[in-house]
């Protein structure tokens, strides 16, 4: 699968969430602030291609909110989903059952994602250079790394295809957001240009992290930091990244999670808090 | 299934074992187990728990695979320990995307030198992974300018196992809900197995033929093998077991814990029978689903 | 169909109109001709009838095919005027074999460079078709040599036309029986446009969600033209029209007797329902097909 | 469709029709006699890739006596047909309903038959010289024919694919069986070899005809005379032949249909004499 926000170790725990459903109660967590900030940035996107977790919560939210039009296309060849329960995996047969299409990998892949059918392909990563590369693949050597991790899955041809990419990192620190990839599994338009290959999109667009968000307007440009979260510091975001932030001349303070969309988030789209640990 | 192992799956042989998430064929994996197949290349764009246990369970030396996790649920503890620290053996890893993979199987199944595909551009793998390269178009790109594309070489097992949903006695093979690029590996394998739910009558599969995915002249052997798909899912016959997969990462982190378990569920079990009775009738209950029919069509008669 | 037609079918545009003996879009080829479209490229495996027609309305300059010819039930009079003596107009012709023309559409789909097949090795197609190129595969061959590969380039038309049994409101398109090569065309082309026997309500296609082909993201517009592939097919609603398609060899092979076919059947009718209508219902009877539905399948519902 | 012995001018009456269908009266009729003996040479075939009319009667023949496995491939994607009606094309809605499995074009032509999953194919031509080479495309020049026949349709991949071919030709003359063709649409792998393309099978074995058949073992053989129809002279064969045909050592004679045959053919094959003229 596309690996997405929820690293796989992390989410060893998804569905075993105990706090409170109702709306407006208890503070916001990570996961909601990034889901809302994510939602946001979904305004006028029609396709989006997603994995499990924060995508799937953004896309729905932005669905009920900033984007009425927008469609999800799972991974695993779902289009169209309408789901009886909130999926716990991209292939959860409740996607499955009730869904306008069902697409076969070769026809996903090749017809839908290669085709350039897709506007926003959401991806995570456990590192990510200041040109949006990223990699999902090891820690410390490929030969012989100190972590395995899981690789591209379609994290590649997400890339390279889809308009543009957000990427989800719910940890924002020096070793996730690094000067140096230990391996780059999957180039952002830039390196492939190096080699002279042309991607249909502009790579990554946004960073949305658990202290802000960093933006990218196209091929040739670093991310920069283009908006805080209430409370935190452009230093203290400029000391988390692991290279030298370009920060924006303005940086907004991202405008918290509104009651309405809390309240949308938390009975409407995961009531059942499956991701919003 | 004992048969089926033992006729098409050899010592050294290439398997590919497909199934996205849906219709994973573990009761195939665990028979290669139990029958003690040693150095296999297998094939497999989400490598999860199924091949975990086979890494465990000794049989494998090469792995060739796009997504190397357990689904969105953690980690495969001996895959890691394998490639991490050649604990117990090295593991030789064939590192690809999920759509290289696919273009492997398309080759495969159409016979052809290579596949072409927009990805690896920039990428690390190609530095890693031989097997990428690239070919020039001998049509001029979009500004007149010489095109590069990179390609894959394809796949063509020696087996390629599948499970589906249900057959009919000559092999015709039909799948619904997910059906990933289970075709394609077959078509692209010299033998191939399809492990079923059930075996249905000619006329179930005939009232149909734009479900059948795959023909029968493409299959070498029928297996029937009720919930052969668990964890994973058979969909409109069980639900996914997503307790077992998140438990599998606790399992599979303990190199004890993990020879426990395969001594229990799969040295411990003659048979899938064996490990379906085991697991109990109120085990298999929580993963009952209900029903959800697909409308008919007209395909006609002629009046 | 008026509009569509109007909206997406530019004089000089390149249409592919799909659709192999089934579900031909002869419907949406009649409106082409009474709007009076000028110069288009038609991208068509098979340029049968509904090209003939066409290219006597005067609507083509240039034809892209792989099999020029009334099926199995004669000559296709107005093209063979048109390439044996340029009567009334030359017309320009890219032969391809029926793979080159699938392969052309996965490429176009694929926004590939180039697909390669194993064809036209020794032919005297590339001789005349300065598209068939070759690309040497970056492996070896299977005795460790150099190994050549004939590719086509991609189509990428500007809108393609498909006929389908059925769509929902939102575009998402079932086709059962003979599927061909439609999806490809769709996807390859800027635009697509999905003529269907009825529109259906949401519920029926999410019922059977494999089922969909084309989803609603391909599609551009959704005509609801019933009959409108007559005289070929559409599997589970009405059956073919053999004795047009014989007849079509008779009525082709004269120039004026063409003329005034088209007069009467195509200029003389202001839309398809109408030519539907001028059949008569006792003509529909004839081709009426009786009941043969698929067994249901369950998709499972969770409890 | 793949060009079939049916010639596009000499089908157009095909379903037309008059003569009795009662087996074993009546004289034996040209379309019988092909029928019967490309029937017996499929004897231990298992995949054959067909057109409709002469390829569908041998076929259907052979299922009934040589060749009880043999299961028949359409180039319209229907495999394991269940007809309940003799079908008129290749495509007819009576081979769809109660078939074992109808697959997209794609997969037919990709992985079916490039795949090399077929042991016969059937073919037939225009012109054909004596490699086995055909041409379906035109008489005269391509630029400006003097007819301009259907094209290759799938039969250039049939050829390159197909372990051996057979080729039903109805008319035996030097027109057709001729030194020179005036267009090679479909090389057999003498002519791809030259190329440097190496396809799967050994292109034509069996030309079946009103006069006898030639057969040809493999690549680097030029078709020969193997066996006549009872009463046909060789040196009709050869003065009906465009090129100087090589004879086999030992020519047989066919064995004429046998009625066991021709009424499992007129009786249970083609009742309606669809194809039977």
């Amino acid at each position: 699968m596309t690996t997405t926000s929820e690293s796989s170790e992390s989410s060893e725990s998804s569905g075993s969430s105990g706090s409170s459903g109702s709306s407006g109660s208890g503070a916001i967590t990570s996961s909601e602030l990034l889901s809302v900030v994510a939602s946001r940035e979904l305004a006028a996107r029609r396709t989006v291609f997603a994995g499990i977790g924060l995508p799937t919560l953004a896309t729905e939210l932005a669905h009920l909110t900033v984007a009425p039009r927008i469609e999800v296309v799972y991974e695993s060849g779902v289009c169209g989903a309408h789901p009886s329960h909130l999926p716990e995996t991209i292939a959860d047969a409740v996607l499955i059952t009730g869904a306008e299409a069902v697409l076969s990998m070769p026809t996903l892949f090749g017809s839908v994602l290669q085709g350039g059918h897709i506007d926003v392909g959401f991806l995570g990563a456990a590192q990510i250079d200041r040109w949006g590369n990223l990699n999902t693949s090891v820690i410390g050597d490929w030969e012989r790394p100190s972590v395995r991790l899981p690789g591209s899955g379609g994290g590649i041809e997400v890339m390279a295809n889809s308009r543009e990419v957000f990427v989800v990192m719910r940890r924002h620190n020096p070793r996730s957001f690094t000067e140096a990839l230990d391996f780059c599994t999957t180039p952002g338009p830039d390196r492939a240009l190096e080699e002279g290959i042309r991607p249909l999109g502009v790579g990554v667009t946004r960073v949305i992290t658990e202290l802000g968000v960093l933006s990218r307007g196209g091929i040739g440009e670093e991310l920069r930091l283009t908006a805080v979260h209430p409370g935190v510091t452009v230093d203290r975001v400029r000391a988390a990244t692991g290279w030298d932030l370009k920060v924006a001349d303005d940086v907004a303070t991202v405008e918290p999670p509104t009651a309405a969309e809390l309240r949308l988030l938390r009975e409407d789209v995961d009531p059942g808090r499956v991701y919003l640990r | 299934m004992k048969e089926a192992i033992a006729s098409f799956v050899e010592d050294g042989a290439t398997v590919s074992i497909e199934g996205f998430t849906h219709l994973v064929p573990t009761a195939a994996g665990h028979e290669i187990i139990r029958q003690g197949r040693r150095d296999l290349t297998v094939v497999r764009m989400t490598a999860d728990i199924v091949v975990d246990q086979m890494l465990a369970g000794g049989c494998v030396s090469r792995l060739v695979s796009s997504f190397v996790g357990n689904s969105s649920a953690g980690s495969l503890g001996e895959l890691r320990r394998r490639i991490e620290n050649a604990d117990p053996a090295p593991l030789a890893f064939e590192e690809y995307s999920h759509y290289g993979m696919i273009c492997r199987y398309l080759a495969g199944a159409q016979r052809l030198p290579f596949h072409p595909l927009r990805s690896y551009g920039g990428s690390d793998l190609p530095s890693v992974n031989d097997a990428l390269r690239k070919v020039t178009s001998p049509y001029p790109g979009p500004d007149g300018e010489e095109e590069q594309i990179y390609v894959v070489p394809p796949v063509n097992p020696d087996v390629t196992i599948i499970h589906a949903q249900r057959a009919d006695r000559l092999g015709n093979t039909q799948i619904w809900g997910l059906t990933g690029i289970q075709a394609e590996a077959v078509y692209a394998a010299k033998k191939a197995v399809v492990v079923v739910e059930e075996l249905v009558d000619d006329d179930v599969v005939r009232s149909d033929p734009n479900r059948t995915l795959v023909p029968a002249h493409a299959v070498d052997a029928v297996v029937v093998c009720p919930r052969g798909a668990h964890p994973s899912f058979a969909q409109g016959y069980y639900d996914r077991d997503n307790a077992f997969y998140r438990a599998w990462s606790h399992i599979s982190k303990d190199p004890e814990r993990l020879r426990q378990w395969l001594a229990e569920w799969v040295y411990g079990t003659a048979d899938h029978a064996e490990y379906v009775a085991k697991q109990g009738e109120e085990f298999w209950a929580g993963l009952a689903v209900g029903e959800a029919l697909s409308a008919p069509v007209n395909y006609g008669r002629r009046l």
